[in-house]
């Protein structure tokens, strides 16, 4: 068993009047992929929130690779190794898509210099590779503003990887893509943080692509984990069944 | 300096508080729900104080009673405020709408030129005042000084009839209660089959006529001359950014602060009454980023 | 290519500059700028002083012009700011050809216009600008004053209010955030100590130029309860403050000293009470005792009510100065030239020792470039003839008496200034009349 | 690409002929080069969104630090005023962009103003320094060592600030395709991200804001020498309105934009000042609204044929 790499204890928040977390846990471990699945409203996002210091938690903690992260800002937590996408793509998108990944890049190797022209970074081709194996490398000069939604949730993904992440949190990721095309996004995702040797904790609605890809389940439900288990235990639950597939369907 | 001497100054200071909560509270109002900050709004109190002196002055010619000045004011700031407020919503502000900030603050900005010189085409350069009515109300005398009642009662009646007023319409009102839901969330309001159109439009009316209305006050104090549009409007561009964009409360208690800091500067540093309203937000701004009253929010991922 | 094409460009330069003066032929026309607010508060006295240029420049060229050339007055806008002035300025005498420029009402521009006029090499006649220290601290060829200046505006009202009221104690200040209000307060003040150093100064104010209140202020002054309240304010600002004082009693508790009240008399009407002092920058008034009644006055009331609807103020009187001298020096620099059209400079030097007739008096222009003007002062009296109030109690001082001798600085010839000089024997005295 | 070199290039070329032709322009071609600096740090800032209606205080900021330098014994040479006073709205700019930066939108551009007008209302109120609302002569200085009459001394200070203006529309030209440059663009477009690439938009902007300043600072500069006279006008707010005006109006799609902004807008002014003496005001205020509902580009997006604000970069 690999060693822990992010640990969130306890973490409890309350806003208007609704309970987000109410303390949500989770242990993660570097080899691990982690599906977080749950209804709307189980506070899935607001964990990714808490974790990534978009929001900070009344109480609780969050400790990754040793280091206490609760109350550091989404920028410094990034720089420590965290990356995440986000359920509505968070993209500069009157810029091209080789120009997102390009400043993600930028911010990866602090490379400023007001004498560096982006289009010409010397890292430029590491880009160009990456944006293939998510298999966008036709869409890099395209504005992002031009493009489908789905694009912009792999190129938000993409911007992510392009930070080279210890641990990337990945909210919804295929909800934008076609149910024939989910496998075969989820392969190459899987290929690149095999790659980079990168954990991945993930909030999925589609069971087959659970089912498929995570290592491990987590069942959200009022603010916190209800069930966690291998993807076998958790989808033949029956109140999962019940509360997040929805019986009958 | 004498305790009296502090409850005298803050006497002038209420008064010339009130007037700026006048105008600051327009110009809060119309960015709360329109979004936009309107340079040109020193220019609405501008032409309400002329239109409102003029309308005074030819009374005073047929020799109508002097009272039916405050109707006037009432009559010169709607008019302003309908009018030209109404015009320059319908015909330039709606189309910029979800256009950049930048260029909505830039349409302002060119209306505020046009209307400068369309006032001193129209009213002329020549200093225009009208007093009747602050002579007609008389002084009261406090502590052995007098003091015109327009300013010390009248003017910050106005204003304290204002916020109640704009309170109760706000709250009990259903189309104030619209013009509420736009500004907390315009896409959710829009969606509740709220119609933006008429809100805006509307919105943008009153914030103009407050304006007017703060000028057609003034213009009984003051005399009218060229430019006092753009003195105005970045005092109360200070005021309602003291108070947070949008708050009306605040705009209440930002104007008196303003208005008690710049009179009680008078006695003790004459030389920085003009940099208290400047101070003040920056001040604030320092401690508080989004004013005084507003509540941060985030961007929903 | 660009230290190639600089070079070019500095060849030209001064081929351009090479050339040589071109002969004084008589022209077609003759430009004048003229630098006047059209544009903010100041517009009070700017838009006044361009109706009477235009009038003024009408009579002259309905005589034939100047020499029998025409005249044609250009105007520079002062309120869109000095540096915008200046290159319109500038504009106006390279572009447009202008012989002569009129600049300018503020002493803000004419300190930034003199060194350009200079510059230029162009004809600058200051023609409603103030400061004394513009032909103290500086020497400007090119640039000559029609009227008198600051120091002689107050000394006159100095010498007045001890005249009329000798015994004051106390006097408060309230005076416009400028040039003009800072140094008319420091002239005042230093002749002040000089005649009656015991009088105790109880308050300084400078509210801002442009303020719509004064309210703290009154307040202020009314705790206070000085003798006097001098004011050098004008226009909206003197309106205002005049206006809040009356309402509030300040004005029938305090003697008033309104120096520039003059410009405000018809705005104010009613409001204005008795017994105020008032003067007018100079001799310049429609009702002036002496002159009120001359053919010529009579005929610009009457053009200018015609055209304005009001009565004419100061600066439409700085402006026929203005005028008249420029017609007069022309004459008499033509005159000196044998007949013939006169150069710039020689336009310049028959203003040195030039002596005219304005509407209110006689003008001299010292070698100083300064100009001599009689100062008018009054006190107010509400009379049936006119809906407002009007000069009585008059007197009229020379200029040559309340202006400082060439060579001398103001604020030290202030600093002396003896008290023979309040009841001298050149001021006469007049009370009103119809 | 190209197109705007060529366009660059031939208001380039018109800039160094027009004042040979006709010498009365070249103040007045100085002054809308100075404009045209102090509309190019607008610029830099429109490309992150944010507006300031306060530049007015880096420009009148240098411009009083060449009055007082210019009036005192030391430093009355072009040369040394010039990079002195730059660096000294520079330094403002360091200062206030400190917590400046912190702000956005209507915040960012108000706060601008306010301190702007603070700094407006000290000169005027401290009478006895900066000589109030009536300012402050500038003594014209040395140019590299020559006492200089007029004329040559405004023929080479248009030149030398003609250089200027190409050197720092080339410098921005390169900042604005840096990553720090496309950056801005970012915390226009999606700030969240930017903060999550570990990118902190406060410095991105903090840098932008220097660099703004400094370029006000360096117009404001060689507007003081060339004018001959600072007041505290340079720094109200309706001056540093024109500055945004004009940076509009050229167009926010490149460097060029703003001086051709400038040009226009002094030549407008120019116009209006003429035939419409009395209502200039209003002249200018229509032009801005024909540009922002008929070519929301300027006049350099009118040129290049591009609808649309930011297309061109």
């Amino acid at each position: 068993m690999s060693e822990v790499i992010l640990e969130a204890r306890d973490l409890q928040l309350r806003f208007g009047g609704v309970q987000a977390a109410a303390g949500a846990s989770l242990t993660v471990r570097a080899d691990e992929r982690i599906a977080i699945i749950g209804p709307n409203g189980a506070g899935k996002t607001t964990f990714i929130n808490l974790c990534t210091g978009y929001i900070k938690p009344e109480s609780g903690s969050v400790v990754f690779a040793g280091r206490d992260i609760t109350a550091l800002s989404p920028r410094a937590i990034t720089r420590l190794g965290i990356g995440r996408s986000f359920q509505i793509p968070q993209l500069f998108i009157e810029n091209t898509v080789m120009e997102n990944l390009l400043l993600a890049l930028s911010a990866r190797e602090g490379s400023w210099s007001p004498f560096l022209r982006l289009d010409r970074h010397p890292k430029i081709d590491e880009m160009w590779a990456l944006l293939d194996i998510v298999g966008l490398k036709q869409t890099g000069h395209r504005i992002v503003r031009e493009l489908p939604e789905g694009m912009r949730k792999l190129i938000d993904i993409a911007v992510a990887l392009a930070l080279e992440p210890k641990l990337i949190f990945m909210d919804e990721p295929t909800s934008g893509v076609s149910s024939h095309e989910k496998f075969q996004v989820m392969d190459t995702l899987t290929r690149a943080l095999d790659a980079r040797a990168t954990t991945a904790i993930f909030v999925e609605h589609d069971m087959d692509v659970v089912a498929r890809y995570a290592s491990r389940v987590a069942v959200w439900s009022g603010g916190r984990i209800a069930l966690e288990g291998t993807p076998d235990e958790i989808l033949n639950h029956p109140e999962v069944l019940e509360t997040v597939i929805g019986v009958g369907v | 300096m004498p305790p009296e001497m502090i409850f005298l100054a803050a006497l002038d200071g209420i008064a010339y508080g009130s007037l700026i909560f006048l105008v600051a509270v327009g110009l809060s109002l119309i960015f709360g729900v329109l979004g936009v900050l309107n340079v040109a709004h020193g220019s609405f109190y501008a032409i309400g104080a002329y239109v409102a002196a003029s309308a005074v002055l030819a009374a005073g010619g047929m020799g109508l009673p002097t009272w039916l000045a405050f109707p006037l004011f009432l009559a010169a700031a709607i008019l302003v405020g309908v009018v030209i407020g109404g015009l320059v919503e319908a015909l330039l502000l709606r189309r910029i709408y979800g256009k950049e900030e930048v260029l909505q603050l830039l349409v302002t900005f060119a209306v505020f030129m046009i209307l400068e010189d369309a006032q001193k085409v129209v009213f002329g350069v020549r200093p225009l005042f009208a007093n009747a009515p602050m002579n007609w109300l008389g002084t009261v005398e406090v502590f052995g000084i007098f003091y015109t009642r327009y300013q010390l009662i009248l003017i910050p009646l106005v204003a304290l009839a204002v916020l109640v007023g704009l309170r109760l319409f706000l709250r009990r009102t259903s189309f104030g209660r619209a013009i509420v839901a736009v500004t907390q969330d315009r896409e959710a309001a829009m969606a509740m089959g709220i119609d933006a159109t008429r809100i805006y439009l509307f919105t943008f009316m009153i914030g103009a006529s407050l304006a007017a209305l703060g000028g057609a006050l003034s213009s009984a104090t003051t005399s009218l001359t060229p430019g006092i549009g753009s003195g105005m409007i970045v005092l109360s561009f200070a005021v309602a950014a003291t108070a947070g964009l949008g708050r009306i409360e605040g705009a209440a208690v930002a104007a008196l602060m303003i208005g008690l800091g710049r009179s009680i500067a008078v006695y003790f540093a004459p030389e920085f009454d003009v940099l208290i309203p400047y101070l003040i937000m920056v001040a604030v701004l320092l401690i508080k980023p989004e004013g005084l009253f507003t509540t941060v929010q985030t961007r929903k991922v | 290519m660009i230290r190639r094409t600089l070079a070019a460009a500095a060849l030209a330069a001064t081929a351009l500059l090479a050339l040589p003066a071109a002969a004084q032929d008589k022209p077609k026309e003759l430009v004048v700028g003229i630098a006047t607010f059209l544009s903010g508060p100041a517009s009070v006295f700017g838009v006044p002083g361009k109706n009477a240029a235009d009038l003024f420049f009408e009579e002259v060229n309905a005589k034939g012009g100047i020499l029998g050339v025409p005249v044609k007055p250009v105007y520079v806008d002062e309120g869109a700011g000095t540096n915008q002035l200046i290159s319109e300025y500038r504009r106006v005498v390279q572009d447009q050809g202008a012989q002569v420029m009129f600049g300018a009402i503020s002493s803000g521009s004419c300190n930034a216009l003199a060194p350009v006029a200079e510059d230029l090499k162009v004809v600058n006649i200051m023609w409603d600008c103030g400061t004394q220290t513009i032909f103290e601290d500086g020497k400007w060829k090119y640039s000559v004053r029609t009227q008198g200046h600051a120091g002689a505006e107050m000394m006159a009202t100095l010498l007045y209010l001890m005249k009329v009221k000798p015994d004051f104690k106390t006097i408060a200040v309230v005076n416009q955030d400028y040039a003009w209000g800072r140094e008319s307060w420091a002239l005042f003040q230093a002749g002040l100590k000089a005649l009656k150093p015991d009088v105790k100064i109880v308050a300084e104010l400078f509210p801002k130029f442009g303020a719509p209140d004064f309210s703290t202020e009154i307040t202020r002054l009314s705790a206070l309860r000085p003798d006097v309240v001098l004011s050098t304010s004008w226009g909206g600002d003197l309106d205002t403050f005049v206006q809040q004082a009356a309402a509030r009693g300040l004005l029938k508790q305090s003697t008033f000293v309104l120096p520039l009240a003059e410009s405000s008399m018809e705005r104010l009407g009613a409001v204005m009470p008795e017994g105020v002092i008032v003067g007018g920058r100079g001799d310049h008034y429609f009702l002036h005792p002496k002159h009120k009644n001359s053919a010529e006055m009579q005929s610009f009331v009457k053009k200018y009510k015609e055209k304005t609807n009001v009565y004419p103020i100061y600066p439409t009187f700085h402006m026929n100065q203005a005028v008249t001298g420029l017609v007069k020096a022309y004459e008499k620099a033509s005159a000196a030239a044998g007949g013939k059209w006169p150069t710039k400079e020689q336009v310049i030097a028959a203003f040195e020792g030039l002596e005219f007739k304005s509407l209110t008096g006689t003008i001299t222009v010292r070698e100083d470039h300064q100009g001599l003007e009689d100062q008018l002062l009054g006190t107010t009296k509400r009379v049936p003839e006119y809906p407002f109030a009007v000069y009585d109690n008059m007197a009229l001082y020379p200029g040559k008496l309340v202006t400082t001798p060439v060579g001398q600085k103001s604020l030290e010839w202030f600093a002396k200034v003896s008290q023979d000089l309040v009841n001298d024997k050149s001021i006469e005295t007049f009370t009103y009349s119809k | 690409m190209t197109r705007q070199i060529i366009v660059g290039a031939l208001l380039l070329i018109a800039l160094i002929v027009f004042p040979l032709l006709s010498p009365w322009s070249t103040v007045i071609l100085t002054v809308a080069l100075c404009e045209g600096l102090a509309a190019l740090g607008i610029l830099i800032l429109l490309r992150a969104g944010q507006v300031s209606f306060g530049h007015g205080l880096f420009f009148a900021f240098s411009a009083y630090v060449v009055a007082f330098m210019a009036a005192a014994k030391f430093g009355r040479e072009v040369l040394l005023l010039v990079p002195i006073a730059t660096a000294a709205s520079g330094l403002v700019a360091a200062l206030v962009g400190l917590f400046i930066v912190r702000y956005r939108a209507i915040f960012f551009g108000m706060l601008n103003l306010a301190i702007s007008m603070v700094f407006f209302s000290l000169l005027e109120k401290l009478f006895s320094i900066t000589g109030g609302a009536d300012g402050k002569r500038v003594p014209r200085p040395t140019l590299a060592g020559m006492t200089l009459e007029r004329e040559s001394f405004e023929f080479w200070m248009f030149y030398i600030t003609l250089a200027l203006a190409v050197i720092a529309a080339l410098a921005v030209a390169r900042y604005l395709v840096s990553p720090g440059g496309k950056a801005l663009e970012a915390i226009k477009s999606n700030e969240t991200r930017l903060e999550y690439l570990g990118v902190s938009s406060r410095k991105v902007l903090y840098g932008a804001y220097l660099t703004s300043g400094l370029l006000a600072g360096l117009g404001g500069a060689i507007i003081a020498l060339v004018s001959g006279h600072v007041t505290p006008e340079l720094a109200y707010w309706v001056r540093s309105g024109e500055f945004v005006f004009i940076a509009i109006l050229g167009g926010a799609g490149g460097v060029a934009g703003p001086f051709l902004g400038a040009l226009m807008f002094q030549i407008i002014r120019g116009y209006a000042a003429v035939y419409a003496p009395e209502t200039w005001h209003a002249v200018l205020g229509v032009m801005l609204l024909v540009i922002i509902f008929f070519a929301p580009a300027g006049l350099y997006g009118l040129i290049l044929g591009r609808k649309r604000a930011g297309d061109a970069t």
